[in-house]
């Protein structure tokens, strides 16, 4: 049984239809690169998976649970890490309450992300707000983590930061995959990298599903139709 | 054209077509009614122009409206007893003429809301709420304990101000002027929110720190609007004396401030004609209900959360839906 | 040497014990593409923000078009010829793509104070608009609220808003975050061909696009300029590979 | 004025700060803390002053008043909440204030309707009336230096929660985003309910307390919600200890002010109508401190620069 | 054709208590005297002056109402009888009385019923002075009433004055000026805190340990309220027209009916609203009121059975009345008021002579 698996959901932005037929699987401790030019429903399709936005149509599972039933806290706790475009960190927070404020007992806490990202450990008690893009964006990441999810789900999760803190985090994504069998859902424009650590692919196009398989599979063909790359 | 625009012609003509249907029924309080409507609505679209468009929720307008009133009480209180109302450095004379009088609180409020303003904006968000609240407070317990006015008892005028040509103790002649005076505010604002000085000041509502970057000074437009705003609510205040020939502190005081907010939220925010809808609402509802019971403040209460759970964006904002402001 | 139309004379700021900016110098040259560069809280960000002038300098002194603008105001900066995009997006969602296209003519106008005509009406105003809406690929997108605009395409209207102003100088913090590879691409070319409009300093995290287009490229580490010279110059860098670059390059 | 009569005034003002501040908890954790406007707060202190008066009417005793007051005004917090509030987090302040501010004609006609028009009878119960000798001969009520040890107990347990325990962080967390912290797996409505309805809980128990030497009747809560606002936001929002810092400020300002503006006002006037002005000065002064609080700092004592 | 009165008066919000007071003892004289040439029309004020006007309006323009009575609070008064009278209605005041429609700006149409503002105040000022009281601390709120309330204290009072405050419209922390009557030698207090004021006065002023005699007008120590203040309130002298064991038959009669139909004792105010409406029946008995003259004439003879006992008018239309000195007491459960003597006899206002009609 797949971890997660989505089939022919369909979501609206009120009377807007954001997705049509979005289908896509994440097979337990499996890595899978979500693609799609900008404004083709990857992030509405993550919104939905995790709650934030209801599904119209279609069927949306989650370890055996329908999640179309659950609120989005609950479907959070049943092992769903976000790390949301745009960071969406608590500006009012500091950097520790950030990583506590809902983390929950497993693997991770802040000793372990503290190795991860040390600057964080530098900034602990700062806001925020005050810290840098880049420290934001490693700041979600630290905070999804710190729920111990079974899927963590990265939107454009590297996004404006530093080359060697973006190998950095794929190296560490490599790692969890490697050795916590953590099953990632990942959105990222950078294609090389995606590659290197994604098992399979799923392209989007106006909310559709266009095409999935093996990462080996996607041929520059298709990467150049669909991406244009 | 949309819904929005066919919903205000629908409610313009109402509001004039009611009064009218009115003279002719020969019920002059429903006159009354329809022109306190008006003149209500005239404050509420001041306070829009710095809370809808502005994003400056002012919970001191009464300031502004307490200044109109109490400008058309001092200038005809004085008239009245003949005694002048300045001597030196010059001679100022009280005046019962309303063109003059409504000149004198337009330009007091506009400055009383430049001073506020100016200080006001150094702050934002709910700081702003209660900055402006404090100065309202301040002229509301300066207006209850300055006793040359009448303090707390406010001012009497007996006879309704004049308006040359017309007779405004008639109730549908002083309708008239409110609602032509609330048209010209309407078109007014109207205009405001289509032009560029609307683009501009709606952006910085939205994002400061862009306006910035394009080389506009936020807090200046805010400034503007909050004068504009002043003024056109210290004109309404002004009316608002001479509806009830009658002017006191309680003009002033914070609840005023919310009623007029409370208009405009239950119109519908930053829609022009929001403060219409919401006034001819609330005083339609205080009307009908407060035959009802003693009790009926807990229908009133009911219905408005009726209004802010299930209608939501205001009465416009149900009826007429999401659209993109000013287009 | 042309005079450079942007430069940045010992700049230091501190935050609490935080060194944000240690004396930094760098300047923008008419037609060049300036890189900035650096690790993540490198103080990249603190420095757009004292050159467009939405925090002071503790020292130092920031020139502008051969003036000295240290002491300006945001809004004077912007009145001189400066364009900035944000790092985080500064949209004002509620209005349309297209409003916000024109807000950015009309502070190039500098005439916000006009209360009656139609800004919509106002045909020069919306030609320099919507030029720049086309120029970045939004124009099939104008009458869309904001707020409906995906998150990449808000980065697109980010540069659009700076194009209406017709600036003398582009500071641009991060403009390909969020763009996908296409995008990118795509913005790539536009800036490449931008840089004969107005010089532009560019902070950008997608090496690909700075080695692609930079003329030069400075190295900010702890707030520091550790090094500044051509794309070759910093490839092959050691510092900079190691505290920034890491293997990639 | 005498030394000591000084030292008195002083010390009525900082009691009259810390009475404040406890009519302000409740307001502290909804407005400050969750970001919630909430203009029925004053309704709430009104539910538990007559909830008080009616429970130690009927069993003469003052506790089970006080105990009564909490739950009433938590479980009308609770109720509101869950079938008002919720629906407003996501919207607009202005909202809020609308929807609120209907909560206040309903529970202020309510409790007239319930209880009649006249005042209610809730008195300081025996064992703490009467005023004990503090150092320096100063007569001073007990009952007050009652009200001004729970006021400081709340104001160090408000403290604690909210900066110290994970509930704290969270609810802070769910004022900048409640959605992002629902999908990051906290249950933030049922959070949210129990914030509401322990703040709504401690305006029922200051409503009891301060009822206790005050007129227990119908309005009684509206000078209390302004009075309520106007120390959060001097304070700070979100700030505790602005919270505590600000009341004590309006406290002394509003105690001393009163007491001091018509005498220096005597110096140069004649004595009625130095009353007069120095007075109607005084009422006017906890409102000009609030607006040069806000004027040199835009953000209040203790909030966060934006 | 029947009568046709308005009543606009208080009857939601803080200040109902009184509005509804004088409602009910109002209704109570109409009922009892079964007339169905009377009827009237109340409508709620909610004490704001602007609604006030409306109904004033709306009663005039659309009830053609012929009589307007019922305002509780002076500053509405202030609002809506200057135009009420303009415009050719009678205005009968059951409750305020404030000095500006007493003197200059006194009119034909206008009668109080109950009493001129100052007049209980100057009644406590000549009390101070018959109980021997030679330094009194007084204090009321920092509005008009306030002002006249202390002035009318004065106007009468002999003695030297310890203190003179004015406190906040609306304070209910009296720690401040409870202290400054302790720090002073005053001998007496003499307080004007209407509604709440009054309560939270009194209940601080019991448990600080101070116990100065106080003195006040009846209207903190009125039935409604009393029940709130407790046996804070007991021993304290206040000035009244009227008190419910004043020896008359009509206010026998009064008491008992009010208390059967409304179970409750009656208050001031609602004696006040009873021997309004009495006078108006009383002048309907004797002319038609739109012969406005001929009625004028006819209320001004005030020919009714007042629960006060004597009363007459004075030139200004306003009463010329006994004032007495009260005392709180407890009978069984309730705290109550009984009449010591008389503070002033025959009393008329100090304005009368600045009325000119
Ligand atoms: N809040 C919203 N309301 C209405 N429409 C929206 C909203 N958010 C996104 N959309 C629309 O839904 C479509 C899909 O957007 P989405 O954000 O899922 O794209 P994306 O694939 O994540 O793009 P990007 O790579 O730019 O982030 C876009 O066309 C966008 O305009
Ligand atoms: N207001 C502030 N108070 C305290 N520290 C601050 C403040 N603003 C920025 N900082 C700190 O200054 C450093 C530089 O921040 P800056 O945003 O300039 O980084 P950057 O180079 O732009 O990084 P990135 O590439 O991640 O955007 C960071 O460590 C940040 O935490
Ligand atoms: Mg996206
Ligand atoms: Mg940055």
């Amino acid at each position: 049984m797949s971890l997660l698996s989505l089939t022919n959901v369909s979501a609206f932005y009120g009377a807007s239809q954001a997705l049509f037929k979005v289908s896509l699987r994440v097979e337990q401790g499996a890595v899978v690169a979500l693609m799609g030019r900008n404004g083709m429903g990857k992030t509405t399709t993550i919104k939905t998976i995790l709650r934030m936005l209801p599904a119209a149509g279609g069927e949306l599972m989650f370890d055996g649970e329908d999640l179309r039933r659950l609120p989005s806290h609950k479907a959070a706790r049943l092992g769903l890490g976000l790390v949301p475009e745009g960071r969406r960190c608590f500006p009012n927070l500091s950097v520790e309450e950030n990583l506590t404020a809902a983390a929950r007992p497993g693997h991770w806490d802040l000793k372990r992300v503290a190795q991860l990202f040390p600057v964080l450990e530098e900034r602990r008690a700062q806001s925020a707000a005050s810290l840098s893009g880049g420290e934001q964006q490693m700041l979600a990441i630290g905070r999804a983590l710190m729920t111990n999810p079974r899927l963590l789900i990265l939107d454009e999760a590297t996004e404006g930061l530093a080359p060697i803190v973006r190998q950095e985090i794929w190296a560490a994504i490599a790692t969890l995959k490697r050795e916590t069998g953590l099953a990632i859902l990942v959105v990222d424009k950078s294609l090389r990298e995606l590659r290197q650590i994604a098992d399979e692919a799923v392209v989007l196009q106006r909310g559709e599903t266009v095409w999935h398989g093996a990462m080996g599979a996607l041929t520059p063909d298709i990467t150049d139709r669909y991406l244009g790359v | 054209m949309s819904r929005e625009t066919i919903f205000n012609a629908v409610l313009a003509l109402g509001l004039l077509l009611f009064p009218l249907w009115a003279y002719v029924a020969d019920e002059p309080f429903m006159i009354t009614l329809a022109t306190r409507v008006a003149i209500l609505a005239l404050a509420g679209v001041g306070l829009n122009i710095a809370l809808g468009l502005g994003g400056l929720v002012s919970l001191g307008h009464a300031a502004f409206f307490g200044i109109g009133g109490y400008a058309m009480g001092i200038l005809a209180h004085h008239a009245q007893s003949y005694t002048p109302l300045m001597e030196v450095p010059f001679l100022i004379e009280g005046t019962k003429s309303m063109p003059v009088i409504w000149l004198v609180a337009l330009a007091a409020s506009a400055l009383a809301a430049l001073v506020i303003g100016a200080l006001s904006l150094r702050t934002s968000g709910v700081y702003f709420i209660m900055i402006t609240l404090a100065f309202g407070q301040m002229l509301f317990y300066f207006a209850i304990s300055w006793p040359a006015y009448g303090g707390e008892d406010g001012l009497s005028i007996y006879v309704r101000n004049s308006f040359p040509g017309l007779n405004t103790l008639d109730p549908i002649q002083f309708f008239l002027i409110a609602y032509v005076i609330l048209a010209a505010a309407l078109m007014f604002a109207a205009m405001l929110a289509k032009s560029p000085f609307g683009l501009a000041l709606n952006a910085a509502r939205q994002t400061a720190e862009r306006v910035e970057t394009i080389g506009i000074t936020p807090y200046r437009l805010r400034l503007t609007a909050f004068v504009i705003s002043g003024a056109i609510t210290g004109l309404a205040g002004a009316l608002f004396a001479d509806l009830n020939r009658f002017v006191s502190p309680s003009m002033f005081s914070w609840q005023t401030s919310g009623e007029i907010m409370i208009f405009i939220i239950l119109g519908g925010v930053a829609r022009l004609f929001g403060p219409v809808a919401g006034a001819a609402l609330f005083i339609a509802l205080e009307h009908v209900l407060g035959g009802l019971s003693e009790f009926w403040h807990i229908y009133l209460g009911l219905l408005l959360l009726a209004v802010v759970l299930y209608a939501r964006g205001g009465i416009i904002g149900t009826l007429a839906g999401r659209e993109v402001a000013h287009d | 040497m042309t005079e450079p139309v942007l430069s940045v004379r010992n700049v230091s700021r501190k935050f609490g014990a935080l060194i944000a900016s240690n004396n930094v110098s760098l300047d923008l040259r008419p037609g060049e593409i300036h890189a900035l560069i650096g690790p993540n809280g490198a103080g990249k960000s603190t420095l757009i923000k004292q050159i467009a002038g939405g925090l002071r300098p503790d020292s130092g002194e920031v020139h502008f078009l051969g003036r000295d603008v240290t002491a300006l105001s945001t809004v004077q900066r912007a009145r001189m010829g400066l364009g900035r995009t944000f790092q985080i997006s500064a949209l004002a969602m509620e209005d349309t793509v297209l409003q916000n296209a024109m807000l950015g003519a009309l502070g190039a106008g500098r005439r916000p104070y006009r209360f009656f005509r139609p800004v919509l009406k106002d045909r020069d105003l919306r030609e320099v608009a919507e030029t720049a809406l086309d120029r970045v690929g939004l124009l099939d997108h104008a009458a869309i609220r904001t707020s409906d605009l995906s998150h990449g395409q808000r980065r697109q209207l980010e540069v659009a808003v700076a194009l209406t102003l017709k600036p003398r100088a582009f500071i641009m913090d991060e403009p390909m975050a969020g763009l996908g590879a296409s995008g990118s691409k795509r913005l790539t070319g536009f800036l490449d061909e931008l840089r004969h409009e107005a010089p532009i300093l560019l902070v950008e995290h997608d090496m690909d696009a700075v080695f692609a287009l930079a003329d030069r490229i400075s190295v900010l580490v702890y707030g520091e300029v550790i090094a500044t010279g051509t794309v070759e110059d910093i490839r092959n860098h050691a510092e900079v590979r190691r505290a920034y670059l890491g293997e990639d390059a | 004025m005498s030394f000591l009569l000084l030292i008195e005034q002083i010390l009525n003002g900082l009691q009259f700060g810390v009475m404040l501040f406890l009519t302000a908890a409740g307001l502290t954790l909804v407005f400050g803390v969750m970001g919630l406007i909430n203009l029925a707060h004053g309704s709430l202190f009104m539910i538990g002053a007559f909830a008080a008066a009616a429970t130690a009417a009927a069993t003469g005793s003052f506790v089970l008043g006080l105990a009564a007051s909490l739950a009433a005004a938590a479980a009308a917090g609770a109720l509101v909440e869950m079938l008002v509030i919720r629906r407003l987090y996501n919207r607009d302040h202005l909202d809020q204030v609308l929807a609120t501010f209907a909560l206040i004609l309903i529970f202020s006609e309510g409790t007239r309707w319930l209880f009649g028009s006249f005042p209610l009878y809730l008195n300081i119960p025996l064992a703490l009336s009467g005023p004990v000798t503090l150092p320096g001969g100063i007569e001073y009520p007990l009952y007050r230096l009652t009200i001004i040890a729970v006021g400081l107990l709340i104001a160090l347990g408000l403290f604690l929660l909210i900066s110290r325990t994970r509930l704290g962080v969270q609810i802070r967390a769910g004022e900048s985003d409640r959605e992002m912290i629902a999908a990051l797996g906290i249950d933030i409505n049922r959070l949210y309910t129990v914030v509401f309805a322990l703040g709504a809980g401690l305006a029922g128990l200051a409503g009891a307390l301060v009822g206790a030497i005050q007129s227990v009747q119908v309005g009684m809560g509206e000078p209390v919600l302004i009075l309520a606002f106007v120390v959060i936001v001097i304070g700070g929002i979100g700030s505790i200890k602005g919270a505590l810092i600000g009341s004590v400020l309006v406290g002394l300002t509003d105690t001393l002010g009163g007491v001091l503006l018509p005498e220096t006002f005597k110096l140069f006037m004649d004595p009625a109508s130095a009353t007069a002005v120095g007075s109607a000065l005084a009422s006017m002064l906890i409102y000009i401190l609030m607006a040069v609080v806000l004027i040199v700092r835009p953000t209040g004592l203790y909030g966060a620069r934006a | 054709e029947p009568v046709k009165v308005g009543m606009i008066t208080t009857l939601s919000g803080g200040g109902a208590g009184l509005g509804i007071d004088v409602r009910d003892g109002f209704m109570l004289a109409v009922k009892q005297a079964g007339n169905p040439d009377i009827e009237v029309v109340i409508e709620d004020d909610q004490r704001k002056p602007d609604i006030a006007v409306q109904l004033a309006d709306r009663m005039i323009q659309s009830d053609d109402v012929d009589i307007l009575t019922g305002i509780i609070w002076s500053n509405l008064a202030m609002a809506v009888v200057p135009s009420a009278t303009a415009q050719g209605k009678f205005y009968l005041s059951p409750n305020a009385g404030p000095s500006a429609l007493a003197g200059k700006g006194c009119h034909p149409n206008y009668f109080n019923v109950a009493w001129q503002n100052d007049n209980l105040h100057e009644a406590a000022g000549a009390y101070a002075n018959s109980a021997g009281l030679k330094n009194s601390f007084i204090l009321a709120p920092n509005y008009p009433a306030g002002q006249d309330a202390l002035a009318g204290y004065k106007r009468m009072y002999e003695g030297e004055l310890a203190g003179e405050i004015y406190t906040k419209l609306g304070q209910t922390d009296y720690a401040a000026e409870i202290a400054q009557i302790r720090a002073s030698d005053a001998d007496s207090v003499f307080f004007f805190l209407p509604g709440g004021m009054g309560i939270s006065f009194l209940k601080q002023y019991a448990d600080s340990g101070v116990d100065l005699p106080v003195v006040g007008p009846a209207f903190s120590f009125d039935q409604g309220i009393l029940q709130a203040v407790g046996a804070a309130a007991l021993g304290v002298k206040n000035t009244s027209q009227w008190n419910k064991d004043i020896d008359n038959a009509a206010n026998k009669a009064f008491v008992e009916s009010f208390e059967a139909e409304y179970g409750r004792l009656p208050s001031l105010y609602a004696s006040q609203g009873f021997d309004t409406a009495n006078l108006i029946l009383s002048a309907m008995a004797k002319a038609d009121v739109k012969d406005q003259d001929a009625f004028r004439e006819a209320l001004r003879a005030a020919e009714f059975d007042s629960v006060r006992g004597e009363f007459k008018f004075g030139p200004n239309h306003h009463p010329i009345q006994d004032i007495y000195v009260r005392e709180v007491v407890q009978e069984g459960d309730v705290f109550t008021n009984k009449i010591l003597g008389v503070a002033l006899e025959d009393h008329a206002d100090a304005y009368a002579g600045e009325c000119k009609m």
